[in-house]
């Protein structure tokens, strides 16, 4: 008992801090097939979110904080909420039988997934062998920096390296706010 | 090592958005999907920004910060397209809308 | 402030103030009314500025050229240029057009087109200041040509009379005529001398150097110079209605009165004059008695008896007063004729005041009467308008050339004078003497029929708004206080353009030459006067002229214009015509005939190459494009506008090339 | 070391307040070193990081969880006396454990899932409300060195964190399947998406002028008197007062009290999304509500109230973290007093003082925050920051809130 507990205590503790990231980063993953696999919209947006908030908490454990809160308060206070609204917006009518009855065979349906799911799967495949067996792969990685990027220097970035951009990036969010609106807007009859 | 794992982790990501876009039909799906892609980019992103040898430079941080900002734009707009689209075909089937083809 | 740019500024301002007013909508009035007269007044207070500097100044002229255009090594430059000649003119144009500016405020209160009015208006102020300050021949055509369109187009501003149509389409063609002439003029004139700057530091086209070069070649027997200088008198007599080209301007009355008060009286018609003065060296080249003076002379002399007499017989109060401007610019041109600057424009000057005046009261009378313009449906309005007729009064005073205290005796007398000292022939001068005493009858004759008597028209006659009255009101005070300047025993105006000062001398006065002038014309004007009195002024007047009832036909001669323009129509009109026919019926059988040859043998080879085509390229071609379709419909069916097949092969794109990547990295 | 040793150091600790929080958590890890000796190893060091925040998190959720059931009696007590009555004065001296008998009461309550609720989404929805009100306390700082993570950007951690319950709020109005609770979920959310903008606009002011998004940092900014007595707590400046507002004006509707409990509102949606809840669940969200209310009034005193800081240079002889309780307990009153006095706002005239009124006053603050601050600070930058907050709020009363029709307009129908 005493050598089991010194064991334990042995053991390369302060290795672990580094891997904790795997945690969020399997939440993420599971949500994110949750997301994908289930059949209830609503279901999927919430494990959507589920997926955003471990995504966030996985930048946060890579050392880049404030990404990952402006993560989680961009994908969880917003996307989601745009998601979960337009779900319940657009309620899944009856769909009218379509001209083509091989349209609505069930069959051709089946196969189209499956089709996709083949497509996914293949390139799922080559980019792991990218990863991991590519010549690049066998290349030096500098070492994990203690990387921590305070938010004094990501402003004084924001306003003197990428200015253009964020101002670039202002004006479109602006003219996605008004076009969406627009979009969304219910027509008048005339 | 560290480096792979998280690419790998990003690429399943990317796996999982790509085939929620390739499979489901609902138009809210299709775009779900693409946000998952765009996680996975960011976390790219970030895992290189981490692993680079000027992590000051905060190169990665910028982008991810542009490209979550443009991915909530891109939300906004595609959702209200949806919200367009069921209002003219009362459906969110993607392959329903088809009016654009040659 | 450098004076490049107060010059610049007087024409820019008014050009600038067109532009806006253009884009207003119609119902800015105000704002447009307020625009064009601000732009006018700075333009105004701008070049009596300059006039100022001009007075006190003791070098001559005041010159800047600037480059226009450039093409190969010749550089085109255009100028401005103050000297007492256009800093007087500039000064009195834009005085006058700003008063007849807010004298149109109230004329044309009722218009729909008021905006469109102003935008017209400051058009043409800012194209006449350009003429005044150019120191380019070429600026002041540019200018020139600006100032026929606005007056084309203010003329033709009630477009939707046809007469008023016709007036406009008349006036621009006639002016075109003239300016035909001064065109060809122009292009002699920059192959002669080089450049068509006036003044350029001694390489100018009015300097020595051109001048002596123009005098010297002789083509046809006449030298350079002279022919140059008749051409541009052309476009001289075009603008100012010498005879040949007189007839559009009593037409031209069609337009709105302040337009005839401001361009077809005071400024526009004097273009020509100050033309005429502006190149004034090139008339000169061979000395003072040249061919082209004399017959400038001699034309102005004819134009001036010949509209007088005309005028004698008209009965609508704007004609009258129009052909009496065409007589006054025959006066001007006689003394440009036989020499004397100074008499021509002190008679422009003082015309321009007085004229506008007249056509201002005339205007004001219209206005009161509801549009009548019939002097024989009028009468007795002086009691009912007594300021419009003081105006009036001191105006017609003026123009007759009423002793001492108006501007008209001491200009006219300068022409006079002038003329009578011509050496060629006494011709002129007696001529002029005969139209002046013209000039105080019909004036007599008019002041009868609209202000004395009893009214015989039908509606009732009011006086005109203060912002009409009060132009009128500080014209005639200019009519009158411009004798002061104008007298020989203080010819101040004269010595200004001569470009010295004048003494006070009261000795000139008594002076024989001028005496015996003097006394001539002032027994002349009053036995005009006198005159019209007696045959206009004892009895009532009824509906048939006192001459009419004398001698009707020489009366209808006279009231049909001396039928010029039948003449025209008679002559030139059906030449022209003639030709035209002419050229249709070559066009018809000869040209047209050779077309439909040509045309036939391309039909002809047409006709072959297409059999070549649809039985040997066709039929191949038919194939390839029928197999295309079918290919091109197969593959179509990809283009489901499905977004996810479309993606799938995308996946399966990127799968390969990583693929592809993995074979050639490994 | 030894156990006496430990007891000793207790009143030593006791006899300088403004540390005593801190010390007494040094004790608590000697305590476990002790405890380690005991046994016969030597604590390793991330074992006493764990402890630590162990404690922490323990003492946080025991005071806000205490505050809770305080404040739960206390504000029945004050509307009671708004209301001219009583309240709760039966169980305890002064009704004070009237807490205890209803966390018995809910507790024993049965527990009603509706038959068709989604039943998982239903179960999870409180506890994904009570997360993030539990997380949210961690930033703020309590006292001179009290806070439990000293983030750097804490206040974007703070909505980050907060936009959970929004969430959590979908789940229960969505799990429910019942229209009161789905539109109740729909109102609230779409209120504090609203409100949201106002809120988070004025905490980017203060972040703007103290340079950081750090709630330490902030606080200390706003340490020192101005003149020797005047505190230079933000709410004291132009454009503080107005953001300040606009905060508790946000804040209030953020928490869903009234007068913004529109999405709670009994009289047109029973209880919104918590209609179909009772019982433990019910009191989780209650609970929720409540610790996630202190949050936020504990940011709007960290960010103008001067934080940790007392008001009158005299007055520093009261510890820190009593400062900052009682400013909180202030503002903790002045909710409850606002819901005694205000009536319920119409939905619409709530979305239009959010877009219409809210959001561009909080610009307007924006704009004089940076000319207050290019000013110098000084009076100058006062007196233009006044002004440019003056004149947008007067332009905005004007075109958002009079009445520009005539009065005939208006139809009496019942109320004549």
């Amino acid at each position: 008992m005493h050598e089991l507990f010194q064991k334990i205590i042995a053991l390369p503790w302060d290795q672990a801090p580094q891997w904790l990231f795997l945690i969020p980063a399997f939440v993420m993953l599971m949500g994110a097939a949750a997301a994908v696999m289930l059949r209830n919209l609503i279901h999927c947006a919430l494990c959507l979110t589920l997926s955003f908030i471990a995504l966030g908490v996985l930048f946060m454990a890579l050392g880049a904080e404030f990404v990952g809160f402006v993560q989680l308060l961009v994908y969880v206070g917003a996307v989601a909420m745009l998601i979960l609204f337009a779900i319940l917006l657009t309620p899944a009518g009856e769909v009218a039988a379509s001209n083509n009855p091989l349209r609505n065979f069930k069959f051709s349906r089946a196969f189209a997934a499956a089709g996709g799911a083949t497509v996914a799967l293949l390139v799922l495949v080559s980019l792991l062998g990218a990863i991991f067996f590519s010549p690049h792969a066998r290349a030096v990685v500098p070492p994990a920096q203690a990387a921590i990027a305070p938010v004094k220097a990501i402003g004084e970035n924001l306003l003197n390296h990428t200015l253009l951009p964020l101002q670039a990036t202002a004006i479109l969010l602006t003219a996605a706010l008004i076009g969406a609106a627009l979009l969304a807007k219910e027509e008048k009859k005339s | 090592m560290m480096l792979q794992v998280i690419l790998a982790i990003s690429a399943v990501l990317f796996c999982f958005g790509l085939l929620a876009t390739l499979t489901r039909s609902n138009a809210i799906m299709v775009l779900i999907g693409i946000e998952l892609m765009l996680g996975a980019g960011n976390l790219n992103f970030i895992a290189f920004w981490k692993f680079s040898t000027h992590p000051e430079l905060l190169t990665g941080i910028m982008f991810a910060i542009f490209s979550i900002a443009l991915a909530a734009a891109e939300a906004a707009v595609g959702l209200a397209i949806v919200i367009q689209v069921h209002r003219r075909l009362r459906s969110v089937n993607v392959n329903r809308a088809t009016q654009l083809k040659g | 402030m450098n004076t490049f740019l107060l010059l610049a500024l007087v024409p820019l301002l008014p050009f600038l103030a067109a532009g806006i007013t253009a884009l207003l909508k119609r119902e800015q009035r105000g704002l447009s009314a307020t625009l064009v007269i601000g732009a006018q007044t700075v333009a105004c207070a701008i070049s009596l500025f300059l006039f100022a500097g001009a007075i006190t100044a003791k070098s001559g002229a005041i010159v800047h050229n600037f480059p226009w255009l450039t093409f190969g090594n010749d550089t085109l430059r255009l100028g401005l240029l103050l000297d007492p000649l256009s800093a007087g003119m500039g000064a009195m144009v834009s005085f006058v057009t700003l008063l007849i500016f807010i004298y149109s405020v109230g004329y044309m209160k009722e218009d729909r087109n008021f905006t469109r009015f102003f935008t017209f208006l400051s058009l043409f102020s800012g194209a006449m200041l350009g003429v005044v300050y150019s120191n380019s021949l070429l600026l002041t055509f540019i200018c020139w040509e600006l100032v026929g369109l606005a007056s084309y187009l203010l003329i033709g501003f009630w477009f939707h009379k046809p007469s008023a149509a016709a007036a406009a389409k008349k006036a621009f063609i006639t002016t075109r005529v003239g300016d035909m002439g001064f065109l060809i003029g122009m292009f002699w004139l920059y192959k002669a001398a080089g450049t068509l700057l006036f003044y350029d530091n001694g390489a100018g086209c009015l300097e020595q150097a051109a001048l002596a070069t123009m005098a010297k070649t002789m083509v046809g027997g006449l030298a350079v110079s002279n022919i140059i200088a008749l051409l541009i008198f052309c476009g001289a007599a075009g603008k100012s209605g010498q005879f040949p080209l007189h007839v559009w301007l009593p037409d031209a009355m069609e337009g709105p009165t302040p337009v005839s008060a401001l361009i077809h009286a005071a400024t526009m018609v004097a273009a020509g004059v100050y033309l005429v003065a502006r190149v004034f060296p090139i008339f000169t080249a061979t000395g003072a008695p040249s061919v082209s003076l004399t017959v400038v002379a001699c034309i102005g002399a004819f134009t001036a008896l010949f509209a007088a007499l005309i005028a004698v017989a008209q009965t609508d109060i704007k004609r009258i007063l129009a052909y009496s401007t065409v007589s006054q610019l025959g006066f001007m041109m006689l003394a440009l004729g036989v020499g004397s600057v100074g008499a021509a424009m002190l008679h422009l000057i003082a015309h321009a005041f007085f004229k506008a005046l007249l056509f201002m009261g005339a205007g004001s009378v219209i206005h009161g009467v509801h549009e009548e313009q019939d002097i024989r449906a009028m009468g007795g309005l002086w009691n009912k308008m007594p300021l419009t007729f003081a105006t009036y009064a001191i105006g017609m005073l003026a123009l007759a050339g009423f002793p001492l205290a108006f501007s008209g005796f001491w200009s006219k007398d300068a022409v006079l004078h002038a003329a009578n000292l011509w050496p060629v022939s006494q011709l002129p001068f007696k001529m002029a003497a005969a139209a002046a005493f013209l000039t105080a009858f019909y004036m007599t004759r008019q002041m009868f029929y609209v202000f004395f008597g009893s009214y015989r028209g039908h509606t009732h006659p009011h006086e005109s708004p203060v912002v009409m009255t009060l132009p009128l009101v500080i014209l005639a005070a200019a009519a009158v206080l411009f004798s002061l300047v104008a007298t020989p025993a203080w010819p101040w105006f004269e010595d200004f353009l001569a470009g010295h000062n004048a003494g006070f001398e009261l000795a000139a006065l008594r002076e024989p030459g001028f005496l015996h002038v003097a006394l001539t014309s002032t027994a002349i004007v009053f036995s005009g006067l006198l005159l019209g009195w007696f045959i206009y002024g004892r009895r009532p007047l009824s509906g048939v002229d006192p001459i009419e009832a004398a001698s009707a036909s020489a009366y209808n001669t006279l009231a049909n214009r001396c039928y010029i323009d039948e003449l025209y129509d008679a002559t030139i009109i059906r030449l022209v015509a003639l030709t035209g026919e002419i050229s249709a019926w070559i066009d018809r059988t000869i040209l047209q005939g050779a077309v439909n040859a040509t045309a036939g043998f391309s039909f002809l080879i047409s006709y072959l190459s297409d059999g070549i085509d649809r039985f040997l390229i066709n039929f191949g071609f038919d194939h390839s494009c029928n197999a295309l379709r079918e290919y091109g419909s197969g593959i179509a069916g990809c283009e489901g506008g499905r977004v996810q097949g479309y993606l799938r092969v995308l996946g399966v794109g990127m799968v390969v090339l990583l693929a592809f990547l993995g074979w050639l990295l490994v | 070391m030894n156990f006496i040793d430990l007891l000793k150091r207790i009143p030593e600790i006791c006899k300088t307040p403004e540390t005593l929080p801190l010390e007494g958590k040094k004790l608590i890890l000697d305590f476990v070193t002790w405890l380690g000796s005991l046994v016969g190893i030597a604590v390793p060091p991330w074992v006493l990081t764990l402890v630590n925040i162990l404690v922490v998190i323990v003492a946080i959720i025991a005071v806000f969880l205490i505050m809770f059931a305080l404040m739960s009696v206390w504000e029945r007590k004050i509307l009671a006396r708004a209301q001219n009555r009583y309240g709760p004065n039966r169980v305890g001296p002064w009704g004070l454990f009237q807490p205890v008998a209803d966390g018995i009461k809910m507790l024993t309550k049965e527990d009603i899932v509706p038959r068709n609720a989604d039943k998982v989404v239903h179960f999870i929805a409180p506890i994904v409300m009570l997360v993030p009100a539990l997380i949210l306390p961690v930033l703020l700082p309590y006292g001179r060195g009290m806070v439990a993570i000293d983030l750097s950007v804490g206040i974007l951690f703070f909505f980050a964190v907060g936009a959970g319950s929004e969430v959590a709020i979908f789940l229960a109005g969505w799990s429910s399947r019942n229209k009161y609770s789905i539109l109740g979920a729909m109102r609230a959310i779409a209120q504090m998406i609203s409100y949201e903008l106002p809120l988070v606009m004025s905490a980017v002011i203060v972040a703007l002028v103290a340079g950081t998004l750090s709630p330490t940092g902030i606080v200390e900014a706003q340490g020192g008197y101005q003149f020797g007595f005047f505190p230079n707590w933000f709410v004291f400046t132009p454009w503080g007062f107005v953001a300040c507002v606009l905060f508790y004006f946000s804040a209030l509707a953020e928490s869903n009290r009234s007068p913004f409990d529109l999405p709670e509102g009994e009289s047109e949606l029973v209880a919104g999304h918590l209609t179909e809840y009772s019982g433990f669940k019910y009191a989780l969200f209650f609970m929720a509500e409540y610790v996630g209310m202190f949050a936020i009034n504990g940011l709007l005193v960290t960010l103008f109230l001067g934080g940790y800081q007392a008001p009158l240079p005299f007055l520093t002889f009261i510890p820190s973290w009593c400062w900052f309780f009682i400013k909180l307990a202030f503002l903790a009153f002045s909710l409850v007093w606002v819901r005694a006095t205000m009536p319920r706002f119409r939905i619409d005239q709530m979305m239009q003082f959010a877009w219409k009124f809210m959001l561009p006053m909080s610009f307007a603050a924006l704009f004089s925050a940076a000319a207050w601050h290019y000013a110098g600070r000084g009076l100058l930058g006062w007196g233009i920051s006044a002004v440019l907050v003056a004149i947008p709020y007067f332009a905005l009363g004007y075109f958002c809130f009079t009445r520009h029709h005539s009065a005939d307009n208006r139809r009496y129908l019942f109320s004549e």
